[in-house]
């Protein structure tokens, strides 16, 4: 399946450098959070910064995706503006959706991020349709479905995988396996057989990867993309990867019980940017002063962006009425 | 645009649907049988040839999934008609319709649109039962962002379908399966009517009486016996439960002093509850007397025709209640009473009435 | 996986003589439904008959039966009372539930129909959770879920399959595959992959059938029931039939072009009743004038129960009011 | 049964659940972390330790078959108490609750009982935003079959859900989290409250004040501040949505003329209809105004603190929509009125406040 490819050099640098603006961004709203200014639920992604890279990253702009509620590492990756997205955050009128849905909702037709839904599995059959459309009128777009692990135990997964194996629809179930559901288990929600064969039930071809791994992401991702702009159907794509910090919220919750620290400290050393950084550096592609001078620059990006959230006007809330109607 | 051409709802539903169809290339049809030989009770026949087969999409029986996919070809430009041959089956989808459907446009800060229409048809009749029988109307009307319009007559209801599939907004049009077979005169041509306010299709001061879906059907034999005795009546089909626009029934409140609402659903917690209460506030000082509201008894529909004997609201029962705000006198009460039953006579309770032929 | 086993006399006989049974009080209500007096909805099982005896004859009185529209032939088996079958048919007060249901909701506690259910998968979750409840208590009843090909397009086959699995619970899936759903072929609303290998996706182990050989049904019945028994969990049984008559009604409609002559013929020629007879005949379990006598009691059985239901009371519709609550 | 205990509400559901567990061993607990270290707000803090864990049922993230399934047990002689998060999960599993669960008891001609609780909460705040606050309890009620009860004082709440545990009826709960933090004297043995007919918390005669889960607090607030002008009002907790006992209400409006009812949802097609159109039919003679109804307005929860400003009911609006009913004197109106705002002052509008500590 694996198409044998060197990545070129930029192709590099682009995908770490936005794994490692991703990392960066999550920390800030991470720190900042506890400023109370952020008022809305957030769900951070530091940890699964590689399968929001290497899948984005592989897409082409009119590609489009759709995101859970854990969706700031997508957007990012799609080219998201960082501004807009804290602006969101804040409540902002500024907000890539002026306030109205934070966190949970991000959106931006500019990036083709079509829709970010809170509703565990209402996205992916938002993706298949967008698939139909694309199929029906011969473009070559791809539509992304973003999913966690949860979501494939909603039957709306399967109802959307039927239909779109069924027309062998241009679309890509993306799957973000971080093992855990809230403070639950996968064991305690599925049964021991591998997520993959749910997929291939459909008759869906599936690539199962190591989702740390930004660069193996993406190489499964571009051969998805393939198979789906050549009218050869949908495909699915099995991260195996691991979320740090609280399933809801800036903290780590290790303490709390519902998982252990050693199984937090095996992901933690497959942190997927270090991972990739050393690889870079290994190869000689980056130096340790271009990491430094890397994150100096997102980091001034990431300070002028949280002012221009920070210095955002409140949308007005007679404006709340708004938009109701078409 | 007048028509003596005399077709049925259910006809002018799919003549509407069709031009609509044909008229925009964008325009593409699901359905569980979307292209089977009985085509969604005739209102889909033919499509497949007249418009092209790849326009109908058929639907796996996955009712939540389908209408999420429906919303998504819908934000990507097309404009999707979803047909359930029964409400029930969009239990399944609700989440899909109330979050997604319903609040798309207004999350995304009027970027998205859905231009989705979902006829939803309601049983009635033959033994369906507790669960092929249900209105649902009440629900789906709680939600903004939702149109929610309930057309009785063939004219309007032709008229509106093509409104419906033309408007940017998710709209659910709730069709009576008994209305279906509602026969009036109906243009042929391509037309719109707006998806706007009741519609008032009797005229008179006795009293006002508003009606939705089939229960339109019984109240205009009611509002035509009434005549025969020289009481004449305000009439209005509701049509259009989402957005409610209830100005049309304040005017005539003002007027007459008296309402009658009459629900093709539940009447507990139904659209009657909003509209009385709505008007109460309005025109409390024109009331005459208290409002009276009419609709289904507090329990599921039971499928045995000895059970449903009392169960459907029908032009007796509107009559009874009617009197109670207009008192006619005796003579008249039992004299249109009699007009009434003769018209119905010994048709079964559970088969439609061919009573219902227009021009209404 | 199948058992050797040579079928015992009387229960060969059994076999047939459900089947037949099956068939005759469909065909009767199929003859006397013009008659008008049967108003309701009626999906009728004829041509599916070794479906519904080949399970429900390997099943305990105790073990319980959840079915769906087409659930006539279920309930039979399972040992059903015609006569309260045909009254609830008619709308009768001496109907298993008294007319509130009529024919698609067909259930009997004395026999452990717990449910017929027509939303489309709807009784799925119900028979899993009876099975749930078995298994919290120690007891080995095992839970049947019928189904037909479309209901595993719903979602709520996938949730349920992954509960079942999950915890291991007796439950048997058995799904009468007779390729439509109303007017629409299989190949319309699935891809083309087995059926069975969605079921096997969750774990679970299947079974597929020719559903037209009641013996070979039987025997894999009684083989998931061990299984069941035992704690080892669900199992999934795909039985390849075919409807003789509509979708919905008493008449033929090869008609109308959704489904040619031709194909209807070949299964026609697959009659299940008709094989099992010739099998029995031939190996002398049966004789010709056996199977006349049979047929000849059970149109005994039938006229009278026709009878006892034509002749029952309605029920009075002042009770229309009562248990909305218990 | 008095106690001078405080607790607050989430920790009086959390009590009566535990010794409704602890008393009858065929209760079974499903969530979806029904055994985390969190378990659903704390309701189900330490129930597996001390009833068993094999008696906590860990749901897969299917809302719609785990309905089915806890449905299952319940017709196979378990109490099954399903807990969700958020309301809105629950429309997944419409189909199961509104024809299953709500009818089978009918269907089955009473030979199946469906003992089951549902636990539905209701977000608000911290900008949840559209699809993780809605109230749905208008949608529910429509059903017969279901009970839908919103507990709103500490007290009610043990004992409802104790008698929803027992109850042979499925019977929704549906809790507003802000209600979790109200505090009040909660009785530490166990106890039952009869799940019907609304609760009357204040005695008045000015006007007659029927509120829902949360909005009863806040009208809590607005009847105390007025007893401090001397006005007094008859306020009424509802707490029981169906089946639904207005007889209270009316014997209210017989006596003050006057009605306002405070909706948790929206105002449209909300619960305060019914209310409103039910008290005017049998009450219409003693109405000296019009009812008022609040509610929310008509579009969907946005997430920022900047839009929601003016979305939710207050205290301070029901007041000023009492007072066209009252019609105080300037000085009281403005007197009341700063009484409450200094009451909430400057927490900030989008967290729970901490006014709320009985006894009530
Ligand atoms: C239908 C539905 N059920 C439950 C929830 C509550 N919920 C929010 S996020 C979440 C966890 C989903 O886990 P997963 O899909 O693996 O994504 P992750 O949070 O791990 O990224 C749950 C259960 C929800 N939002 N929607
Ligand atoms: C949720 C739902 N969707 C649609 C229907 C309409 N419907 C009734 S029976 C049926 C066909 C089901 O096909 P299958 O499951 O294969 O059973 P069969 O009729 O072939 O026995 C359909 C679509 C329904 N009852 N419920
Ligand atoms: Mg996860
Ligand atoms: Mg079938």
């Amino acid at each position: 399946m694996a198409i044998i490819m060197k990545l070129e050099y930029e192709k590099s640098i682009e995908l770490y450098a936005c794994m490692q603006r991703i990392r960066l961004v999550e920390e800030a709203i991470s720190t900042r959070y506890v400023e109370q200014e952020m008022r809305c639920p957030v769900h951070l992604s530091i940890g699964q910064e590689a399968a929001a890279a290497g899948v984005c990253l592989a897409l082409e702009t009119r590609d489009k995706v759709f995101s859970t509620h854990r969706s700031h590492a997508h957007y990012l990756s799609k080219g998201g503006d960082l501004r807009k997205m804290l602006a969101e955050i804040y409540g902002k009128a500024t907000g890539c959706i002026g306030g109205r849905g934070g966190s949970m909702h991000i959106m931006d037709l500019d990036v083709n991020m079509v829709a970010s839904i809170p509703i565990v599995g209402s996205c992916i059959p938002l993706a298949v349709g967008s698939a139909l459309a694309d199929s029906l009128d011969g473009r070559d777009n791809v539509s992304i479905a973003y999913l966690g692990d949860a979501s494939v135990e909603e039957g709306v997964f399967h109802e959307s995988a039927n239909f779109a194996k069924l027309r062998d629809l241009p679309v890509l179930f993306v799957c973000e396996n971080n093992l855990y559901s809230v403070y639950t288990q996968l064991h305690e929600r599925q049964p021991d057989r591998p997520i993959t064969a749910l997929a291939e039930a459909h008759g869906i071809p599936t690539y199962h990867c190591d989702g740390n791994n930004v660069e193996e992401v993406y190489r499964s991702t571009l051969n998805a993309l393939k198979n789906a702009r050549s009218n050869k159907g949908p495909s699915f794509l099995l991260l195996d990867t691991y979320r740090w910090l609280e399933h809801c919220g800036p903290n780590f919750d290790n303490d709390i019980g519902y998982r252990t620290e050693a199984e937090f400290r095996i992901w933690k050393n497959r942190d997927p940017v270090i991972l990739y950084k050393k690889n870079l550096l290994k190869k000689g592609i980056l130096t340790e002063e271009d990491t430094v001078e890397l994150k100096c620059e997102i980091q001034k990006e990431i300070t002028a962006a949280f002012d221009f959230a920070k210095n955002s006007p409140y949308p007005d809330h007679s404006t709340a009425i708004n938009n109701v109607y078409a | 645009m007048t028509s003596d051409r005399s077709i049925s709802l259910g006809e002018a539903i799919r003549e509407g649907l069709l031009q609509a169809s044909q008229r925009d290339s964008s325009v593409i049809h699901f359905a569980e049988g979307v292209d089977d030989p009985l085509a969604v009770f005739g209102t889909l026949k033919g499509f497949g040839d007249k418009i092209g087969h790849e326009r109908m999409i058929e639907m796996p029986i996955s009712e939540n999934a389908l209408t999420g996919v429906a919303i998504g070809v819908a934000l990507s430009g097309k404009r999707p008609v979803i047909s359930f041959q029964r409400v029930e089956f969009a239990m399944l989808a609700l989440e899909q319709i109330a979050n997604n459907a319903a609040k798309f446009h207004y999350v995304s800060n009027g970027q998205h649109n859905i231009p989705l229409v979902m006829r939803l048809i309601v049983g009635r009749g033959w033994g369906q039962g507790p669960e092929h029988s249900q209105s649902l109307e009440g629900m789906f009307a709680q939600f903004p962002g939702l149109k929610v319009i309930m057309p009785s007559l063939p004219e309007d209801a032709k008229g509106m379908i093509i409104a419906a599939v033309n408007d940017n907004n998710p709209v659910l049009v709730i069709e009576h399966r008994w209305n279906h077979y509602a026969v009036g005169n109906v243009p042929t041509e391509y037309y719109s009517k707006d998806i706007v306010g009741p519609k008032k299709i009797r005229n008179g001061d006795a009293v006002t009486l508003v009606a939705t879906s089939y229960m339109t059907l019984e109240c205009l034999r009611v509002a035509d016996a009434l005549s025969s005795v020289g009481v004449s009546v305000d009439l209005f089909d509701l049509r259009v439960l989402r957005p409610l626009d209830l100005e049309p029934i304040v005017q005539s409140v003002k007027k007459t002093g008296k309402l009658l609402t009459v629900d093709t659903g539940y009447r507990k917690y139904g659209i009657g509850a909003e509209i009385v209460s709505s008007i109460v506030e309005i025109c409390f000082n024109f009331l005459k007397l208290a409002p009276i509201r009419l609709g289904l008894p507090d329990h599921p529909t039971p499928s045995s025709a000895g059970l449903i004997k009392n169960y459907y609201i029908d032009s007796i029962k509107i009559l009874e209640s009617l009197n109670t705000l207009i008192k006619l006198d005796r003579s008249s009460f039992e004299g249109v009473k009699k007009n009434i039953f003769n018209e119905r006579k010994d048709i079964p309770i559970d088969v439609p009435d061919p009573f219902f032929k227009g021009p209404f």
